[in-house]
């Protein structure tokens, strides 16, 4: 046989269609690994009435650990395209996204990335969708929170990387661009000691403060902010983490601003209904739509595709479906999700937080602005 | 002015933090001559038993005497572990120092998954009274109450173990078997027993400096421990190994350091500069600040 | 040949070595003899270099090497055995001293030749094991030595390195005493060679006394005595210090 | 004779490959200095450390060693010191760090009450200078630490090793006259060069050459005999006091070596070798 | 008595460097066609549909196992040239990964953000890890034992703590930077070829450890195996251990960096887990487990290392773990647990590393071979 032989394995219409997922179900993400397959399961139900089917062939799904590394995903990704796998979804962590979408196209499958919220997927390539949000919507969201910008003094505060990056130029496009003067404090991701940026926030008296951080040094961030009297000087919005999260706040729960992805009882839809009563504990959290979508775009794409990529890309460009959060919409220009997004707080304390939607955006007051396609 | 005052305490409730981890390290490394790369599970082992007891302990609680007991449970609870260790892993390796490492490594890799595959990847809220939350007024400048017990802390395991080593019969071995292990078993004293307890304090002060690590970022999580370690491990070679002195100041210059080039300059560097602050010191004095003479 | 100009070793407070001053001529065999710990070792770590001087010189052929590193002291001829045998353990003897040859040889930089297509080093190696009597020991692991061997092997690296003058840190130490003679012989010849200067450590006072043109005594750091065998042994001092005590 | 305190049977100890001791055998008499003597090298000091299991890591002992009816090899160090055998090591070893209080507390064993006193009254230099860091006395002072940690405590035995090595004249008579009074009450194997000490304290010697014992007997009757001891401890041990002219000394003791070589063998018949 | 402690300079278990001896016996010469075996199986393999139920995910040429092979072989590679460090110079170094780190994003950053095409971008990469590699160790060699261990550690510090700043966007921080294919060459592109990265993995291993042998059998290597044993010896016999050092400092980073650049292309982008500690101590824990300073130890512990970081993760989520009762199943899902632990055994059951599994076997096989010809 020659090497070439397996890879590209052909496709007849009667045979399952294969779906590889590959996506965090050991390492740091594990969580929201979690949340993902079980949307998803939520959302194949949902999307093929029971049957797990797509006319009559039935939908194999072949799940993969990455661990969050991204080396592990592009090896998982290859063994799957090798295999037959015209799909492929999943990617927790953004890193794992970035480089699985390039295989994507070399290898002209179709990739739904997952919660990986970095906004270069957008756009990344032709076989590339998502089934998540991304940083900019959060950032459009959090824009709703000061009414007109012109003449205000936002300030953001991110930890070093692209995700503060990207968070950071979304705030200066989306509120700079809109009248707000705009500046950024930055700090190491692996801080412990965060007195030193409350102080540089505070002596900035912003009108709006922005705080894009992830990770397990979060919750220290929080209570320094609190303590050094920055939550209650200024209005502060930050995005609304998994639920487990939430106690982590402590008593700056109550005084942030939340802008959110989801949260349980932030919809009231069909889908979401379906979702609850399938994912085990009936209670959904911040990355079961991102599942529930991911199922549903699959199953578009194999009901209208076959096992034609090519088709599968222009049935999913321009649809609309109703999911968990509501109408989405994939835009064709770039493959963007529009999708609702949601204003929030907390109450409560100790261990015991709701969260409570206070306002909802449309999927286009949330858009992103359009890209150009990279490849 | 505030600023200054703020940044200092601030630093100086860092340094405690790094100086409660490195002290257990420097004295194991010191003493024991291991290189303790399971540390940072001693830390995790401490803080999830804290936390753990402060839920299902009877008398335990997040407050009061019951934040005593859980903390005592916690600390107990990486004592034993440490003990374990010594016993079962590291005291048939004596004298093969990169075997010892690798064993640690390994031990650090499969204990902080085993947390993980116990109590989830994600940070868990950790129990804690409600007075660590708030603030101290100290000359205008808000200092963080977590920041103050974590200098008490400091000092008291500071205080503690050099009179530990000075005035108990077990410091005093200890302090002669860093100088001649030999001689001491032969004035008749069973000098593995002493480094069994050189790991089991050295536990102990991780086991601490997990479960005050905890109250001051608010949450537990597997990772924290290991992510703690590097700077302990830097503060430990700067300090000079085995001298918990010397860790106490580098502990000291290493927060102060990182706070204030944090501030004043941009972000990132702060790490920088104590990266470069261990390079220069190891390159000027190989056997650290208060390190004994290297020779022969 | 080989000068020191009131070398001396701080530890602290401590002179380990105080002030020494030596003269060792060519072709001088120059014996070190004192009690354990009188700084013997130390004057020779001063003089290869493998320790600073706190102050004094030393000079070879009038040029002062005391700020120079150990191996630009060894390329200027000066060779030295350690009390402790400092053998290379994991490779085998002949391995040992075709490196020390090559050492003395050059080119030892070359990243893409086989060492050991080296003719001339391999044969160079082999004669320097005759001479000290291990060529039938060449393909054993110089780690697995008998103690004795590895004296020899120590030696057999000094002469590889063709020094000029040459440092024996108490070659006979934990040499069984019949392989003593021939190690002595061995000895011997390395003075047979002319302008070659001897500076020998040594605790038996036989040896010594048998191959030594000069002897000079170290007591606490500092040099008591140095002088021809016969004045040396008669000195009351010496006596004291170091030949035996009187109570 | 009464039992002997200590016996020693064909000791061998092997340190990364050399063949220190072969075949060793002695006894301890149970009252007075029996005294280990030899060469530089010669493995005395590889002997005491082989008794109290101090061998190093790299190192093989075979033999038995016994005190009493207890065997000594394979017990820990720390056991066999409880159990009664006292070691002063060759090199002092007092902690340099820690103070004269502090060394001495260290020995101090858990069951019985430390004889202060006795340390005291024959070393009241320590109890004058009990804060002062170990590392900071002389080495006459240090020596008599070390000997002192030993006598806190009451012994079946002890094994000193050179005790007077590097001291002063007058410091060596000072703990000559100690041991002299220890050996009242303790039996004392002794490693001592210096002949004088010996002959002042030594009831029975041992001589060792090349890693076995080459006499034994009483060790008044090896020190009248200039020869036997001129040719079994070499020239290092000469006694002080006689001048011998460098000329008469080279010839004799250039064939010591050979001599000592033979000694093995000819142990037997050794004291009759020196007539 | 001064007793005075000095930082112990943690040796590598001493063991013969193997270029340096020569073998003997009919044992000795057979082995030295193993390695000429294993090449050809290696070379044969991509054309193999073999399939091995629990070894490999699919059949030996599909892309998946070919891609995690090349991933192996890299690490192989990566694990000798470190040995060439630790276990035939005896130098302990903490920051390797920065020069694995350098190959990767120096042709990651070359390739995607300057636009250089992949035949100038890996040389520049080569060569500028090689002289990171030769600058830092210039300076860090001024320190020995751990000293030395803590300064290389540092320096790779530095260079995660860059990485993850994302100076001007360059690295992509915590994302990663996922590798621009316009400027590749076609055959490298694609799952159809994955076979081709695995020949680069594959030259990349076999030109690693033809460069290490020959380095070691070299004069330098003489020099080296010297240097593990008795630095202060070297200079006593008029050779300047810094420059040595140095040498096999700058040429370990040099292979390091190589392999970052195959491992880029393969990997098809870059990813800051590479640039941390893990790395460095995984290294090391490859060639310990293989056996440090021996002939073929370190390739097959990193090889192993690999293979196993790889398919422990599958192996957690296999059916056959997940039947077992929860407090199993749960620790044997954390793929990271299983490493630790075998670290651990291995540690205690192969004391010399794989490398001394052979002796061992022949030991074995002697042994059993003697025993049933007395019973025949
Ligand atoms: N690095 C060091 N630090 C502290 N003291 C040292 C050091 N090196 C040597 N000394 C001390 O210096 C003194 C002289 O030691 P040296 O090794 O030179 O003696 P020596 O004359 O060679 O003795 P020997 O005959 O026993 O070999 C000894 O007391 C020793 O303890
Ligand atoms: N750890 C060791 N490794 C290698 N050789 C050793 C070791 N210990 C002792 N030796 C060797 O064993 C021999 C005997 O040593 P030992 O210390 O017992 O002699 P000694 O009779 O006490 O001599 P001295 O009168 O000088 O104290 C010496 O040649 C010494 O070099
Ligand atoms: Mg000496
Ligand atoms: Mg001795």
């Amino acid at each position: 046989g020659s090497p070439q032989d397996t890879a590209n394995g052909g496709g007849d219409s009667a045979a399952p269609v294969k779906v590889g997922l590959v996506y965090s179900q050991s390492g740091a993400l594990a969580s929201y690994g979690k949340q993902y397959i079980e949307g998803f399961r939520a959302g194949l139900d949902f999307a093929t009435n029971g049957t797990n089917k797509v006319g009559d062939r039935a939908i194999e799904i072949t799940e993969v650990d990455d661990a969050g590394d991204p080396a592990k995903a592009v090896s998982a990704a290859k063994d799957l395209i090798g295999k037959g796998n015209k799909i492929i979804a999943g990617s927790t962590a953004s890193g794992v996204a970035l480089q699985v979408a390039p295989i994507a196209a070399q290898n002209k499958v179709l990739f739904i990335s997952g919660p990986a919220a970095t906004d270069a997927v957008t756009g990344a390539n032709k076989y590339t969708f998502r089934s998540g949000r991304q940083s900019y919507q959060d950032v459009v969201t959090a824009k709703s929170f000061i009414g007109d910008p012109t003449g205000k003094k936002v300030v953001v505060f991110a930890q070093d990387g692209a995700f503060g990056d990207a968070n950071e130029a979304a705030v200066k496009e989306v509120i700079g661009g809109a009248g707000a003067s705009v500046s950024a404090v930055r700090a190491p991701a692996s801080a412990t000691e965060f007195t030193p940026f409350a102080s540089q926030i505070k002596s900035a008296k912003p009108d709006l403060l922005f705080v894009a951080w992830a990770g397990t040094t979060a919750p220290a961030m929080w209570q320094t902010l609190d303590q050094q009297g920055v939550l209650t000087s200024t209005t502060v919005v930050t995005g609304l983490d998994i639920r487990a999260s939430w106690p982590t706040f402590g008593a700056a729960g109550t005084k942030i601003s939340f802008l959110s992805h989801y949260f349980d009882g932030a919809s009231d839809t069909e889908a979401a209904k379906a979702a609850k009563a399938k994912v085990p504990g009936g209670t959904l959290d911040l990355f079961h739509p991102d599942g529930f979508a991911a199922a549903q775009m699959v199953v578009r794409a194999a009901a209208e595709g076959g096992d034609d990529v090519e088709k599968m890309v222009t049935a999913l460009e321009g649809w609309s479906f109703e999911s968990v959060k509501g109408t989405m919409t994939i835009r064709a220009e770039d493959h963007a999700l529009l999708q609702p997004m949601y204003q929030a707080n907390l109450t409560g304390s100790g261990d015991a937080f709701t969260a409570a939607p206070q306002k909802a955006l449309t999927g286009d007051e949330s858009a992103p602005p359009v890209q150009a396609m990279k490849g | 002015m505030d600023a200054i005052i703020l940044l200092t305490l601030t630093g100086l409730g860092l340094a405690a933090l790094y100086f409660l981890v490195a002290s257990g390290l420097s004295l194991v490394f010191g003493l024991a001559d291991v290189l303790n790369f399971a540390h940072g599970l001693f830390l995790g082992v401490g803080a999830y038993a804290t936390w753990w007891a402060a839920g299902n302990l009877p008398g335990a609680g997040p407050d009061g005497l019951g934040f005593v007991v859980a903390v005592a449970f916690g600390v107990a609870a990486g004592t034993l572990m440490a003990v374990l260790v010594e016993l079962v892993l590291i005291r048939p390796l004596y004298s093969r120092t990169i075997e010892q490492v690798l064993v640690t490594v390994g031990l650090s890799l499969a204990g902080v998954a085993l947390l993980q595959a116990t109590w989830g990847a994600d940070a868990r809220p950790f129990p804690r009274p409600a007075w660590t939350r708030e603030v101290t007024s100290i000359f205008g400048a808000q200092v963080p109450n977590g920041g103050l017990l974590l200098i008490v802390a400091a000092t008291l395991v500071l205080g503690g173990i050099l009179a530990f080593l000075r005035w108990t019969r077990y410091g005093l071995i200890i302090r002669a078997g860093v100088e001649n292990r030999e001689m001491v078993t032969a004035l008749g004293i069973d000098v593995r027993k002493a480094f069994t307890l050189v790991f089991a304090i050295g536990g102990a002060a991780a086991a601490l400096a997990g479960a005050l690590g905890s109250v001051y970022f608010g949450t537990v999580s597997p990772q924290q421990g290991g992510s703690l370690l590097i700077f302990a491990f830097i503060v430990v070679v700067i300090g000079g190994m085995g001298s918990v002195v010397g860790s106490a100041y580098a502990a000291v210059a290493v927060g102060l350091l990182q706070q204030f080039v944090n501030y004043y300059g941009t972000s990132g560097l702060g790490d920088i500069c104590v990266v470069a602050l261990l390079a220069v010191v190891l390159l000027l004095r190989p056997q650290g600040i208060a390190g004994k003479a290297v020779t022969a | 040949m080989l000068a020191t100009r009131g070398l001396t070793w701080r530890i602290g407070e401590v002179a380990i070595v105080d002030s020494v001053y030596l003269d060792l001529a060519p072709g001088e065999f120059l014996g070190v003899i004192g009690p354990n710990g009188a700084g013997k070792t130390s004057l020779f770590n001063l003089i290869t270099g493998l320790r600073r001087a706190t102050e004094g010189h030393v000079t070879l052929d009038g040029q002062d090497i005391s700020d120079l590193p150990p191996y630009r002291r060894a390329r200027l001829g000066l060779g030295r055995t350690f009390q402790a045998s400092s053998v290379f353990g994991s490779l085998s003897v002949r391995e040992n001293v075709r490196l020390a040859v090559q050492a003395h040889r050059g080119g030892s930089l070359k990243l893409w030749r086989r060492a050991a297509a080296d003719r001339e080093v391999a044969a160079a190696a082999d004669t320097a094991l005759d001479r000290v009597g291990l060529a039938h020991r060449g393909t054993a692991l110089a780690g697995t030595l008998a103690h004795g061997e590895k004296r020899k092997l120590e030696i057999a690296l000094l002469l590889a390195g063709e020094p000029r003058v040459m440092l024996l840190d108490e070659p006979m130490a934990g040499v069984s005493a019949e392989d003593v003679p021939e190690l002595v012989q061995v000895i011997r010849s390395l003075t047979g060679d002319s302008g070659r200067a001897v500076l020998m450590v040594e605790h038996h006072m036989d040896v010594i006394l048998e191959l030594a043109d000069r002897i000079a005594v170290m007591h606490h750091g500092a040099l008591l005595a140095c002088d021809t065998p016969e004045t040396v042994m008669a000195n009351p001092t010496v006596q004291e210090a170091y030949l035996g005590e009187s109570l | 004779m009464s039992e002997p305190v200590l016996t020693v049977e064909d000791l061998s100890v092997r340190i990364a490959g050399l063949h220190i001791l072969q075949g060793v055998s002695f006894t301890v008499a149970p009252t007075g200095v029996t005294v280990l003597l030899g060469r530089n090298g010669v493995g005395k000091t590889t002997t005491l450390r082989a008794a109290v299991g101090l061998t190093p890591r790299n190192g093989e002992v075979r033999g038995t060693v016994r005190m009493g009816a207890q065997s000594l090899l394979s017990q820990r160090t720390h056991r066999l010191v409880r159990g009664g055998l006292g070691y002063v090591p060759e090199d002092r070893c007092v902690f340099a760090g820690l103070t004269v209080a502090e060394n001495l507390r260290l020995a101090e064993r858990r069951g019985s009450t430390p004889a202060y006193d006795r340390v005291f009254a024959l070393f009241p230099e320590l109890d004058r200078r009990s804060r002062q860091r170990a590392g900071s006395l002389s080495g006459g002072q240090q020596q008599m630490l070390a000997i002192g940690r030993v006598l806190l405590n009451d012994n079946r035995l002890l094994l000193v090793d050179e005790p007077t090595k590097g001291l002063a004249p007058k410091v060596v008579t000072e703990v000559a006259e100690v041991l002299e009074r220890v050996a009242e009450s303790v039996p004392v194997l002794l490693v001592e060069q210096n002949l004088a000490v010996v002959r002042r304290l030594a009831r029975d010697a041992v001589v060792l050459a090349a890693g076995r014992v080459a006499w034994t007997g009483d060790a008044q009757e090896l020190l009248l005999e200039t020869a036997l001891t001129r040719s079994l401890l070499g020239v290092g041990s000469a006694e002080g006091h006689q001048p011998a002219g460098p000329a008469a000394d080279r010839q004799p003791t250039g064939t010591a070596v050979d001599r000592v070589a033979d000694h093995p063998a000819t142990a037997a018949s050794a004291p009759e070798d020196g007539s | 008595m001064t007793e005075v402690k000095s930082p112990e300079v943690p040796a590598p278990p001493a063991a013969v460097p193997s270029e340096l001896i020569e073998e003997s016996g009919r044992w000795g010469r057979l082995r030295r066609f193993l390695p000429l075996v294993a090449l050809a199986v290696a070379l044969i393999l991509p054309y193999s549909t073999l399939h091995l139920p629990g070894i490999f995910e699919g059949a030996l040429n599909s892309p998946g196992t070919l891609q995690l092979l090349a991933v192996c072989l890299i690490f192989g590679g990566l694990a000798a040239g470190y040995d060439l460090l630790f276990g035939r110079t005896g130098m302990l170094s903490f920051g390797h990964a920065l020069y694995f780190a350098a190959g990767v994003y120096g042709t990651d950053i070359l390739i995607t953000r300057v636009g250089l095409p992949l035949w100038q971008a890996a040389p520049l990469a080569i060569v500028g890890g090689t002289i990171l590699a030769g600058l830092l160790g210039a300076v860090a060699l001024r320190t020995v034992g751990i000293a030395f261990a803590m300064v290389t550690l540092a320096f790779a510090q530095v260079g995660a703590i860059l990485v993850a700043r994302d100076f001007g966007g360059l690295t992509g921080g915590e994302e990663g930077l996922p590798l621009d294919v316009a400027g590749l060459p076609d055959g490298l592109v694609g799952v159809a070829n994955t076979v081709n990265l695995y020949w680069l993995a594959l030259a990349y291993l076999v030109v690693v450890v033809l460069v290490v042998h020959r380095v070691s059998g070299s004069p330098t290597g003489r020099v080296l195996a010297g240097l593990r044993d008795d630095e202060r010896r070297i200079g006593v016999l008029g050779l300047d251990p810094y420059r040595f050092k140095l040498v096999a400092f700058t040429l370990a980073g040099g292979l390091a960096a190589a392999g970052g650049v195959v491992y880029c292309l393969i990997v098809g982008g870059a990813s800051p887990h590479i640039t941390g500690s893990e790395l460095t101590l995984s290294l090391l824990v490859m060639v310990v487990l293989g056996g440090p300073g021996t002939r073929w130890g370190p390739v097959l512990g990193g090889i192993l290392y690999m293979y196993l970081d790889h398919r422990l993760v599958s192996f957690g989520t296999s059916d056959a773990v997940d039947a077992l009762p929860a407090f199993l199943s749960r620790p044997l899902s954390e793929p990271l647990f299983v490493l630790g632990t075998i670290f651990i055994l291995a540690v205690y059951f192969f004391p010399g590393g794989l490398a001394s599994l052979a002796p061992r076997l022949s030991l074995l096989r002697d042994t059993l071979r003697l025993g049933t010809r007395r019973q025949g």
